[in-house]
């Protein structure tokens, strides 16, 4: 699952660029802030190499999928760097 | 009382350091008040170098040395520009290997200057073995002659101020100074 | 939007302050989302990162992050680390600064600390104008590209940065684009394990001014002709000069050992006075 | 104390009794090094630049004897910049320089003021402006100081008179940048700088800690406390605080177009001083009581100031300012209520003169303002008091 946060996309559309696989399309419609949104279009022709993800500058783009190319073995779950003092609370 | 004190010379004869020692003898051991200050040229080596300081009884206000009791000249070119400051009847000494003191007979005379000789290079050369320590062998004869600080003052300052291992051959420096004068 | 499926990134943002400044398209926001990759990667403490950056768009980027973050004056983020770093060098000290901050006013600050070998890591966002003042051209601008103070074309030669700061000693050294976003991470990481000045230089899109002033308007636009551009160092070794006009050489310049500058002070201060550095020792009553 | 006293015994290579360790002759440069050790300070980065070398020569021998960095940095502007980034790293920071080298820190200057770090600039004044007289004595920073860094702020400065002052004054910036977590400029000069004195080293000093925050939830680093300071945190202690120098919010995040936002913060980084100016400003004075002429002066010059009242017949006292910035108003015009005219002896054409000016408004005002490198004399200073008479 591929889910773009609207409120965060400002709609540069360097998804559709970076996607190798060409999964994101435009929407033809404007939202309220103006911005044309991408879609994921061929969720299907997704490799789950996380691109888009990590090349969204803001942070907009959430690819729900275990395997990620930058993922460590065994640690498929949460992106983590380690909080060792716990102090910002997440 | 306040006692104003200037040496002069050029740079690289230690002019500095008895004028530190001078003003350490004086307020760390014989209890008065001293401040030493010294005029800064862009050169560091060769050019004229001049160290003041003022000992007193009380404490000292102003800290330059307007016109010295007691000059002090290891050159020259320091004592014929310098002379001119110092006050009638006031003392000089001048090292006569570095010096002449025929160029500046006629003030002397005028002002009633009292002249001392303390040949400092040649003793620290010929006696010591180290020209080097000439500045230290001029602070015996200041000592000696002006009485500003005690000779036992003058030697604790010189065995803290000058560089380890060589306090013996400085206070032998310093006792030859002491004896070239009467 | 999916419960539990937040962005992997926004835990590490001050999402208080979101969205952030920067325009749609600016290589800022992949830069942070690379940064917080390779921190991952090189399995760092994101408690222990404190992030100091000078002025300009990249500069803005440690405000948003979770972290002690230094926001100083131009060009002098560099100064600010490097007493940062040396008053406490148990931090990880990170250093964003732009092409503009880095290499025209903060250049004298880039080179010393470079020489000095002091650990820091540094991410320069060279995105060849400086955007924030409104597009003016910086000392990485191409020679021929338009600026609001080059209506004529640049006149001048650009800074080849991240060889630069090679030659000025720093140990690690690397040029990358925010296209080759992976191996950007992976030098990003690098960067953050040499125990010594690191320098990553990453060549972006500022679609605004720079796009807007030379005929590339849109990000992707942008994005292409960065990519056509792009030259492994490898190959580029192979290349004629003529060859190489208008190119982005991409790959290490440096990447080697020796001692580090707080090392060396510590070093000193144990041989001194038989201790560490002292950490936080304003807040002790006892001396 | 123990560590100053070796440290100081260390380089003096004394081997005095007990009673002799305590007093030490030293030059005025030496103590103000020796004093910011005595006060904490753990870092300094700084810059050659006469006549302050000194400082930085002492401190680069002294610092790693107590744990402390030296750092020679590039230049001056990389000297304020590494000592803000060391304060926020938790050391008790400080640079040294002359006119040149404070005329390019006053942008780090001005963001010091901004993100309320505590730090110390020593100013050991020379010649000026530009290059001008290297090795002389000026006080001509004395504006430069006060408005050196663009914007609103308030300074504080203190002007020491002897090598003792200097020493003393060190420690008391150290502990003033603490207390109101500003900057403080220790504006000595190049006389008091270079000359060698007797100082004595109490066995006590009074020393300031920095104040660590409570980790709670609500905590804010640039709190909106009325005249106070908020505790601040060191860099890895766990608030990630973001400091900066744009315009900011009590969390310290920028809010540059809010007028309301910029008002309060500079109103409070202002009024943290002036609210305390009574428990800051510092005189010194004689005679003044039912004084005809009351001489005011700071820093150098009032050594010879002291000479020339010593020897006046005629009814005049003297003020000392010990601190310039903020300056003394109250105790100024206090001093002055009885005498007709003021005269101000500093080593300018006239700076500190135009805040007396102000401040004793119905009084005549007179400058002795001497340029050129020397001190002005004690015979200097009387005939400037017979030219305005008086009894």
């Amino acid at each position: 699952m591929i889910i773009i946060d609207e409120n965060l996309c400002k709609g540069c559309h360097l998804c559709l660029f970076m996607c190798h696989e060409n999964v994101y399309a435009i929407s033809s419609e404007v939202n309220k802030k103006g911005v044309q949104l991408p879609f994921v279009k061929f969720e299907e022709r997704c490799i789950k190499c996380g691109t888009c993800e990590i090349a969204c500058p803001d942070q907009a783009i959430t690819v729900d999928l275990p395997e990620n190319w930058w993922m460590k073995d065994g640690n498929n779950i949460n992106f983590n760097p380690r909080f060792t003092k716990g102090k910002s609370g997440c | 009382m306040r006692t104003e004190i200037r040496i002069c010379g050029f740079g690289g004869q230690g002019i500095i350091l008895a004028g530190i020692i001078l003003g350490k003898s004086a307020c760390l051991f014989d209890g008065k008040e001293a401040v030493q200050t010294q005029s800064y040229g862009p050169e560091a080596r060769g050019g004229a170098s001049k160290c003041e300081v003022v000992i007193s009884d009380t404490e000292v206000d102003y800290p330059k040395v307007q016109s010295p009791d007691i000059l002090v000249a290891m050159s020259n070119e320091a004592l014929i520009k310098y002379i001119v400051d110092l006050k009638d009847n006031g003392t000089l000494i001048v090292d006569p290997g570095t010096t002449d003191i025929e160029d500046v007979r006629d003030y002397i005379e005028e002002h009633n200057i009292k002249v001392y000789e303390a040949p400092a290079t040649k003793t620290a050369t010929d006696d010591i073995g180290l020209k080097i320590v000439a500045n230290i062998v001029m602070v015996g004869s200041i000592t000696k002659i002006t009485g500003v600080i005690s000779k036992e003052a003058a030697i604790k300052a010189i065995e803290v101020s000058v560089p380890k291992g060589t306090e013996k051959k400085n206070i032998s420096a310093f006792e030859a100074g002491y004896a070239l004068v009467e | 939007m999916n419960e539990g499926k937040q962005n992997r990134f926004l835990p590490y943002l001050r999402d208080d302050r979101l969205p952030h400044i920067f325009c749609p398209g600016c290589g800022n926001g992949a830069i942070i989302n690379a940064f917080l990759a390779a921190m991952e990667k090189a399995e760092m403490d994101f408690d222990n990162i404190a992030m100091v950056s000078g002025i300009g768009c990249s500069s803005r980027i440690p405000g948003y992050l979770k972290c002690d973050s230094l926001h100083t004056t131009h060009g002098r983020a560099l100064s600010f680390a490097t007493g940062l770093k040396t008053a406490n060098k148990n931090l990880d000290v990170v250093v964003f600064t732009g092409d503009g901050d880095a290499a025209s006013i903060g250049g004298n600050h880039l080179i010393h600390a470079a020489r000095r070998n002091i650990n820091l890591t540094v991410i320069c966002i060279n995105n060849n104008i400086y955007g924030m003042t409104g597009g003016q051209i910086s000392p990485t601008s191409p020679k021929g590209s338009f600026g609001t103070t080059a209506p004529y074309g640049n006149l001048d030669s650009p800074f080849k940065l991240a060889e630069l700061v090679a030659a000025a000693g720093a140990t690690y050294s690397a040029r990358w684009t925010t296209v080759q976003i992976e191996n950007l991470v992976t030098s990003i990481k690098d960067g953050l394990k040499n125990p010594g000045f690191s320098f990553i230089e990453v060549a972006t899109q500022c679609p605004t001014y720079f796009g807007r002033k030379n005929k590339l308007k849109t990000p992707t636009a942008m994005a292409a002709v960065m990519k056509a551009n792009t030259v492994f160092k490898s190959a580029a070794d192979r290349m004629r000069p003529k060859e190489l006009e208008g190119k982005i050489v991409v790959g290490e310049f440096a990447n080697s050992q020796r001692s580090e500058f707080t090392e060396n002070i510590e070093k000193l201060s144990v041989e001194k006075s038989g201790n560490k550095t002292s950490i936080n020792s304003a807040y002790e009553t006892e001396l | 104390m123990a560590i100053i006293l070796t440290l100081i015994l260390d380089s003096q290579k004394e081997k005095v009794g007990v009673k002799m360790a305590e007093e030490f002759f030293i030059q005025g440069n030496e103590a103000c090094a020796k004093g910011a050790l005595a006060a904490g300070c753990r870092f300094f980065a700084g810059y050659p630049i006469t006549p302050s070398t000194e400082i930085a020569e002492t401190l680069s021998r002294d610092l790693p004897k107590v744990g402390g960095s030296f750092v020679q940095m590039e230049d001056e502007i990389a000297s304020a910049g590494a000592i803000i980034g060391a304060s926020w790293g938790g050391a008790k920071a400080m640079t040294a320089t002359s006119g040149p080298g404070i005329s390019l820190m006053q942008e780090n200057i001005g963001y010091a003021f901004m993100t309320e770090t505590p730090i110390v600039f020593v100013n050991v004044q020379r010649g000026s402006p530009s290059t001008a007289q290297p090795t002389m004595a000026a006080q001509a920073d004395m504006m430069q100081a006060r408005w050196g860094s663009h914007g609103d702020y308030e300074p504080i400065a203190l002007s020491p008179s002897s090598v003792q002052e200097f020493f003393d004054f060190t420690i008391k910036a150290f502990n003033l940048a603490e207390e109101y977590r500003v900057p403080v400029f220790v504006m000595a000069d190049e006389i008091i700088g270079h000359m060698r004195e007797k100082i004595t080293v109490p066995e006590n000093i009074e020393i300031v800690a920095r104040k660590r925050p409570e980790k709670t939830d609500d905590y804010l680093p640039f709190e909106n406390i009325e005249n106070g300071t908020t505790p601040m945190p060191a860099f890895g202690d766990g608030f990630n605080v973001h400091v900066t120098g744009l315009t900011h919010d009590e969390r310290g995040y920028p809010d540059t177009n809010t007028p309301e936002t910029h008002e309060k913060l500079i109103k409070r980084i202002c009024n943290k001083v002036l609210m305390n100016r009574d428990k800051i400003c510092s005189v010194r004075s004689e005679n003044c009581e039912d004084a005809d002429i009351v001489i005011v002066s700071y820093g150098a010059p009032v050594r010879s100031v002291v000479e020339a009242v010593n020897k006046t017949d005629k009814k005049v006292g003297y003020i000392k300012i010990d601190t310039p910035w903020p300056f003394p108003d109250e105790q100024i015009k206090e001093l002055t209520a009885t005498a007709s005219d003021v005269l101000v002896v500093e080593m300018n054409l006239g700076q500190m003169y135009y805040e007396v000016d102000r401040v004793v408004k119905d009084k005549n005002v007179h400058l002795l303002g001497k340029i050129g490198g020397a001190l002005p004399t004690p015979d200097e200073i009387l005939d400037e008091i017979n030219k305005i008479g008086g009894n």
